[in-house]
């Protein structure tokens, strides 16, 4: 049986909204997903009910709100089949998960000549933590390259693997799209020693992922591109690697014990989270996983397939636009193209007349753009909530677009 | 369509006013929008503390070329004090749009690189 | 006119929630505070209408939700009187906000031998990120001590300011409630040519706060204790000193360029603004300084004085009680106390039971309450919503709990 | 507050068994609460691989006081095989009191240290 996309659209809200008229058609998924109500509801009623600060009150709210919080702990360590809840600690997002292991692990570990070795497609969070880190320690920073189809060129990855302390990388691309083979590069970084560090921000949302399977060491993601709310994130890591890391920020929660000249550490998960955490939205983020898993990631990964395959067809109508990026089996549910005469801000406001959202810029991936010649695409990304016949309006709307600013 | 893409605003974008380079400007400013990769470069010939020849070169969509157009325009043989008292609110009732704050930075962007071309201050605020 | 307590309980649905059959009595504000339902509306409307990620996106939704964002900060900007909106930067809490200066200024600033003045009454969020940041630097910290009432002994002041790059310090303590004199510190720390950072974490959320009239160079306060939503804080600081700064966490939307080697930063606040920023909860935010500033702090200021004034003078029935800390009048609205032979969680438990939440343990000040000799102690706190028979209910379960134990 | 302080609990809490310090301990070990400042240490005498002799001293609330005293009780004359059998379970059986996250952690103090001691692993997880 296929997702009921029909039925999930009434549990998004927005989806009903009217923009100039037309309905609202949500296609900047990869930028953030929209929330379904179980997640809206399931914050409203949190505050409304059992709010309270976590870990340090002994009456009941706070012992309700503790217990909701740790439990959305165990929810993601399930949803991504970690071994241990000690293993997931809760950031902001997937920028600043990065950023922990960029300064924690990094500055611990890494020394002068040392390779960090990074991907061409790579997101900005996944860049700028690393230039910092190989400022910081004069590293070098290698890039594994992409071929003209936005996949990734492994030949020469045993020799950019030299010296290469850790490798960071993302699972699925939020400008190509592409699904990166992410068990191959494992197994070479493991042969070499190589710590791995997985971008999952864009594969966690939409597909299975299995740490264990994958056999990572860190896997960084954000509530808000799967459902759950803003302001809060995910660093996975393996534990005895996050035993040995320092801190990142100091703070309330994380100290076992606090002297005038010194402290100690909290036990994991803990260490790493420093001051009041982001407690709302981990029972939002919660609601959000119950939501995907109840649906079967499987399922959702399936319509994106069928979804982003249709709009590659479709957009192969329309005059003057090129697609970047590998074929749709080889993608999660996005695409991204240019006119060669047409400003993608110009696309994307005639889009907006029509009540289609989509993403104009450089997504930010300013170097892959740069390598392609290009300051900026357009992205129409897809999530379990957009249906065929959004994807006939955003192809409408683009041939009105060609029309109207070649007129 | 009508309201963000008027006319005028469509003919300064296909055939944009004081396009170019100066080759010996007197004063030459470029930035760029980080949200979107725009670029803009404005050069300026003065003499007599007026302008005498204004060229600009920019990367864009048709807002922000269209507006760097424009306001070129409106400096055309103007005194740097005047110059100096071309604000937002200028610029903007000249374009005679309604933008959200995305798409002001990039009808702004011009602006801002005149401004801190005139003043001679690298990082003219936003 | 008092504040109207009454209709105001009324905005807040949580307060009428019934534990063991008791009105919930929630006397731990100092820890985080409830929300009003214009808060919790607010989020939920945002999410159901106009939710999209910031800045980037050219269409309808994310231009409102970019509005949304930074009218936020214009609220914040207004509500502390800062000079611009380029001072006001979020960041998940005041603990984050005292790390990235103790990062971004202080690596950079802080050299071998350089003294970092706190106070002997800091929260372990104004302490431990600063013996991190003398430890990678092998500076020295020393503490303003305080008097057998709670107060800032500032005698020796002038001494400890010598070699002194900064000083950190609370506007009003969590534990003890002592309001410091700061317009005194910066002063002094002026006259020196220290700067300031101010935790206002217990200031802000109660009293009318003005940097400009303060002068202080830095301000860290959170979101979750002034009726807003979890998940977000915020970083005031003079913009001189901010320009000069290095980021904090690199990735997304603080940047102006990247490139393969390097990258160069995106203007104020945003250069400290990396990744998704907590969007919903700057919209919750906004609600909770609009509901505040609407009531006025100068009369929640009134209020909590005279609910501190009344507990303390109660408290004083309750036998073999001993308060800590000043007298009411130099207080913020908050009173911790102690039961030589009863352990304070024993007292919170028999208050829980009883529907009345007060905070038992340490309350992140390990080292205040090392240095008077106790373990932990019974704190309650008051916010805007509380009432004279709240504490009416507290005094007689606390009268209930000696009997109990000492029976 | 029948069902939190139970009497037995309060009797724990006010006539706690094995309280003291064993002079020359086989087994000592110590660790703390960082929520709240409990402290706990457990003193073990060992005789053929048996509990000989058991004392404890903690600081901190009647339940992690009462818990410790009855944990002690629980492993008198025990073998160390016999001690690793017991978990969280038996000891909160023992308890007979339903207990939220937090103070979960008072109780289990105990059980913590002894572990610890008994594995001979310093930081024995919660
Ligand atoms: C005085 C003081 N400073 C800092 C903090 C830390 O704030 P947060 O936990 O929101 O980061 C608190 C509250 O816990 C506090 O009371
Ligand atoms: C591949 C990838 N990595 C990292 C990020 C950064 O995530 P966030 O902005 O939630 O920190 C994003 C999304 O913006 C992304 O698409």
């Amino acid at each position: 049986m296929p997702l009921p996309v029909e039925t999930i659209r009434q549990d998004f809200p927005i989806l009903s909204r009217k923009i100039n008229g037309y309905p609202l058609v949500y296609l900047d998924n990869a930028a953030s997903s929209q929330k379904p109500k179980h997640v809206i509801m399931a914050m409203t009623a949190f505050y409304q009910a059992s709010y309270a600060n976590i870990h340090r009150g002994v009456y009941t709210i706070a012992e309700e709100a503790t217990e909701l919080y740790e439990s959305a702990r165990e929810h993601i360590k399930n949803f991504v089949n970690a071994r241990a809840s000690q293993e997931i600690i809760f950031t902001r997002g997937t920028t600043e998960s990065i950023n922990l292991v960029a300064r924690s692990w990094g500055d611990k570990n890494i020394q002068a000549g040392d390779v960090i070795l990074l991907t061409e497609m790579e997101h900005h969070s996944n860049i700028v933590p690393w230039q910092l880190l190989a400022e910081r320690k004069k590293a070098r920073l290698k890039y594994i390259p992409f071929d003209e189809k936005g996949r990734l060129n492994l030949e020469n990855l045993d020799r950019l693997l030299e010296g290469c302390k850790i490798t960071a990388f993302t699972l699925a691309s939020n400008t190509f799209g592409t699904k990166n083979p992410a068990k191959e590069i494992i197994r070479k970084a493991r042969a070499k020693g190589t710590l791995v560090l997985l971008d999952a921000a864009q594969a966690v949302p939409h597909q299975n992922v299995d740490v264990v399977d994958l056999d990572c060491d860190f896997l960084a993601f954000s509530s808000h591109k799967m459902l759950g709310p803003t302001g809060i994130g995910i660093l996975y890591g393996k534990k005895e690697l996050l035993e040995k890391m320092d801190p990142f920020l100091g703070g309330g929660e994380m100290i076992k014990t606090v002297q005038w000249d010194h402290s100690t550490w909290n036990d994991l998960p803990w260490k790493f989270e420093a001051g009041t955490q982001s407690i709302a939205e981990a029972v939002g983020l919660k609601a959000a996983v119950d939501y995907l898993h109840h649906l079967g990631l499987k399922k959702i990964a399936e319509h994106e397939q069928s979804l982003v395959r249709y709009a590659m067809e479709r957009l192969h109508e329309v005059e003057g636009l090129t697609m970047i990026g590998p074929p749709a089996s080889e993608r999660v549910g996005l695409v991204s193209f240019y006119f060669k005469d047409i400003h993608p801000h110009d696309v994307a406001a005639v889009l907006d007349r029509n009540g289609i959202c989509v993403r104009a810029g450089h997504h930010c991936t300013m170097p892959l753009h740069k390598k392609l010649g290009l300051e900026a695409t357009v992205r129409a990304s897809f999530y379990l909530y957009n249906a065929k016949e959004e994807i006939d309006l955003l192809i409408d709307a683009l041939k009105e677009a060609a029309r109207f600013f070649r007129k | 369509m009508d309201a963000l893409y008027r006319e005028e605003i469509l003919e300064h974008y296909k055939y944009p006013k004081n396009r170019g380079k100066i080759e010996k400007p007197d004063i030459t400013s470029f930035d760029t929008n980080p949200l979107c990769g725009d670029e803009c470069r404005i050069d300026l010939k003065i003499e007599g503390n007026r302008v005498k020849e204004i060229k600009f070169d920019a990367k864009g969509c048709a807002i922000s070329q269209a507006a760097t157009s424009m306001l070129t325009e409106m400096i055309e043989d103007k005194s740097l004090e005047e110059i100096k008292k071309i604000g937002k609110k200028e610029l903007l009732e000249e374009l005679g749009l309604e933008l959200g704050p995305v798409r002001l930075k990039c009808a702004l962007l011009c602006l801002k690189v005149l401004k801190s071309g005139v003043y001679g201050i690298k990082d003219w605020p936003t």
